[in-house]
């Protein structure tokens, strides 16, 4: 863990105990995750295994976004089903499919719309908006219909929406996956290089690898937690080998 | 008219649409026979974003695929049965009103006009399905036409919050997604002789 | 969201029965019941007819019950608001009209699958070819919203998700619009993709 | 090129010539490809880029769904705008997101629906509808809903639907983007190992790497053709480095 972030850091450590997590389908239960328990202060932690293994569904019980079944999950110090109104501040997501996430038209109330609710005057909601995208190379974009950037400039608008709220947390779940080379490598260096805690899902190894400390699920179960470079080993001889 | 491809998908959506707005349910204010459901805002945006008669036939693909038994009207109701109960003249108003929602806002228009989708969403969203709905209640509850008029009038304060959020999406809509509105022409296909390999 | 809807799987002459026969043979029976203005005796009839549709169609008396259980709110309804401007016997008249039309409608619906009514539903407009009506773009049409329900709710379901995450809170407008936008992109996608699989 | 699939290929062979499409947008036109010529009759031909150099507009005219503003594009002898429905039945498209391109509830419907209007009977059609599924570990899930497929089996029923057509060309836009790494190389080999000519547009530069051929666009623009290695060396060292 990197010292000079180490109080940010400890706002946010990560523990889950014994949770499990099902999910009722028309077959009958899916079990999304099977009896997790951990603990971790990773500044970045990254999280991989196959699709359908409970990658997403650990990054949703991280902002109370999904609910444990059994256990419970606490982040910086909050119980993510009591204190979920208090987590939501303090933890952002960011989404694979930027579209989801962006849900005013325009690229300005798109940002505007994180800073609803916390007692700004409009004037200082605009002023701060302005701000963002002036620094992300957005400033012309402002009243464009968010839906026509380029897929890496609203993917870089869903972060940078999520970053405006100040959270002390950010979750997420396959960032770069519709990116090219460069616009991924722009947004995992952004995410890599913030002050706060970061928890990245991603099938993208290099990523990966540039993380402090990686999990592995299989199969709705933690299997290893560790140095990003053996976990991503085991994953790849053990798990994506299997035939 | 000729369907074309992005008319047929658009339309396969907008059915989808209303039947999702059907999942959170319905309510049955003081012991109604006909519920207030959501599903009447994706009427009223079906016709005003897809026009009259793209609109009109969302609602149908609706209705027929309720009619076959799949359950998608509000609190997963569907089959037969819908279209023989107090309720069933509203159904059948949906399509009329999906329908003069679109002529309203799309006559003449290149895009929508806030006041357009007022006026359509009041004369199409609401008195029109009222015009269906209102004798066939009265007919299969043995009421007078001016009784269940009385009875309807539980849906106004409902339906005209609905009309002003059609209001408010459709411009919305058309701010972020203005190709809504204009449905895009496919490459043109020239028939050639077919023989396969 | 299932293929099957309420599809009650048994070997029946009325399961058997084409869907088409079955949809005409509704109506038939249903005017019936609500054209002749209600007697006891009418009812008494209709009651017959529905106790022997649900023993002919092997479906039994539990499953009959549990489709009155399914409306007894409807019923209750039925009954409550009109109580207001009517007498009681006119009321119940009514109301058991009303019940004993929906319990022959859930008599089709029950044993007949979706996918027969589709198809009847295809035959009976091949007539209306020659005012241009495309039978088949239609069954399209119908097959293509089967199949679209479960996406749009997957997208509301993302969506909801995203904007809890976002603000802990729902507006709908803030649900609506993007909801729409991506589900008239999928709509657009669905169609190049409809064209490239040979579609025209 | 390939000796032993010589006589599909030249079947397929692309061509184009001085090919530019603009798409009309709200505040003007964009150029989307500008004056492309290029041939190629490589068995499998990579396609890579930026976001928005134009990738997926030469995907889409290889079989008529965008038609070019300007110039002409023929594929295997057959030009796309005035020939499209013959063209239609010899080039298969897959999508990124088979969400998109499932259009039928279950499993078999969709698989049947790529064999409607070629004058088979409905037994030959099941037939070959349930040859297809054994062959691909699917026999079990014919009468499913699409939807409770996963990601990679939807992925999987997409290019199986395209296939059990016979085309002899097969054009896939990013079609392992939204996989993990097990299900991106079962596709990947999946289609590398077909016998028809295949272009694959993608980010995921292995991929691209075992291609006979790669193709870099970048700003509307054709930068390169030529071996993969050469032309994924050139995206990273000029493109991707670009600040
Ligand atoms: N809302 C839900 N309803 C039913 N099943 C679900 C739901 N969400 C997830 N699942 C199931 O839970 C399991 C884990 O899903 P999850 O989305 O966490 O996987 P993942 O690792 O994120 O996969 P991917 O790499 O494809 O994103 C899967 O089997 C999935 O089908
Ligand atoms: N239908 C359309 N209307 C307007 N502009 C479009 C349309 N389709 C593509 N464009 C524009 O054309 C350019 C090329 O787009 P294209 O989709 O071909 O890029 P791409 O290389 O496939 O990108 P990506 O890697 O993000 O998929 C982009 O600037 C895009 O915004
Ligand atoms: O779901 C049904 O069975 C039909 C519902 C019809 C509801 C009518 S439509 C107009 C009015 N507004 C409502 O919200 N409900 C009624
Ligand atoms: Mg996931
Ligand atoms: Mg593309």
């Amino acid at each position: 863990m990197l010292s000079g972030q180490h109080d940010s850091a400890r706002d946010s450590d990560i523990a889950l105990t014994r949770v499990t997590v099902r999910h009722p389908t028309a077959a009958g239960e899916v079990t999304a995750l099977d009896d997790i328990s951990l603990e971790t202060c990773a500044h970045n932690l990254a999280v991989i295994g196959l699709n359908g293994s409970g990658k997403s569904t650990f990054a949703r019980l991280l902002n109370g976004l999904r609910t444990p079944t059994q256990g419970s999950v606490s982040v910086g110090g909050l119980d993510t089903v009591t204190d979920v109104r208090m987590l939501r501040r303090k933890v952002g997501f960011v989404f694979t499919n930027p579209d989801a996430q962006i849900v005013m038209p325009t690229v300005a109330e798109d940002l505007a719309f994180s800073l609803r609710g916390r007692g700004l005057s409009t004037g200082q909601i605009a002023e701060r908006v302005a701000a963002v995208l002036a620094e992300n190379g957005l400033a012309g974009h402002a009243d464009l219909p968010a839906h026509d950037l380029s897929g890496g400039q609203k993917q870089m608008l869903a972060i940078q929406s999520v970053l405006v709220a100040e959270p002390s947390l950010i979750v997420a779940d396959e960032p770069t996956t519709l990116l090219d080379a460069r616009n991924a490598r722009r947004i995992a260096d952004l995410l890599l290089g913030l002050p706060q805690q970061c928890v990245i899902v991603t099938h993208d190894l290099e990523l990966a690898a540039r993380c402090d400390e990686a999990l592995l699920f299989d199969n709705a179960r933690l299997i290893t937690q560790g140095n990003p470079r053996d976990v991503i080993d085991r994953y790849l001889s053990e798990i994506v080998a299997r035939p | 008219m000729k369907t074309t491809l992005n008319d047929i998908t658009r339309i396969a959506t907008f059915a989808a649409i209303i039947a999702v707005l059907g999942i959170p349910g319905a309510v049955s204010p003081f012991g109604m026979a006909v519920p207030i459901t959501l599903q009447t805002l994706g009427v009223m945006l079906a016709g005003a974003i897809l026009g009259w008669w793209r609109g009109a036939a969302s609602v149908l693909v609706l209705l027929v695929l309720t009619a076959a038994g799949l359950p998608l009207l509000s609190g997963g109701r569907g089959g037969i049965g819908v279209f023989f109960v107090p309720s069933s003249g509203y159904l059948i108003g949906w399509v009329l009103g999906a329908a003069v929602v679109g002529v309203i806002v799309h006559a003449g228009a290149t895009r929508p006009v806030w006041w357009r989708v007022a006026l359509g969403t009041v004369v199409g969203g609401m008195l029109a399905i009222y015009a269906v709905g209102i004798p066939v209640m009265a007919a299969m509850l043995g009421l007078s036409l001016g009784e269940a008029t009385i009875a309807n009038f539980a849906f106004v304060p409902g339906d005209a919050i609905k009309a002003a959020l059609t209001v408010a999406l459709t411009m919305a809509v058309w701010k972020a997604y203005p190709r809504a509105f204009v449905t895009p022409r496919q490459p043109r296909v020239e028939p050639t002789p077919v023989s396969v390999r | 969201m299932t293929m099957l809807g309420q599809y009650r799987a048994r070997d029946s002459i009325l399961h058997r029965l084409p869907a088409g026969a079955k949809l005409i043979g509704l109506v038939v029976v249903i005017v019936a019941v609500v054209v002749p203005p209600p007697t006891w005796w009418g009812l008494g009839a209709g009651a017959v007819v529905v106790i022997a549709g649900y023993l002919v169609g092997r479906l039994g008396l539990a499953e009959l019950w549990r489709q009155i259980l399914a409306v007894r709110w409807l019923i209750v309804f039925i009954v409550v608001v009109p109580l207001i401007f009517l007498p009681i016997p006119t009321v119940l008249a009514t109301a058991a009209r009303v019940v004993i039309v929906l319990l022959l409608a859930a008599i089709v619906t029950l044993t007949t699958r979706t996918t027969e009514i589709l198809d009847a539903v295809e035959r009976a407009l091949r007539p209306l070819r020659r005012f241009g009506v495309n039978p088949d773009r239609i069954g399209l049409m119908l097959a293509l919203t089967i199949r679209t329900v479960p996406v749009i709710a997957g997208l509301a379901g993302e969506l909801r998700d995203a904007q809890r995450a976002r603000t802990g809170r729902l507006s709908v407008k803030a649900f609506v619009v993007p909801l729409l936008v991506q589900s008239l992109r999928h709509a657009d996608d669905t169609a190049d993709a409809l064209a490239a699989r040979g579609v025209e």
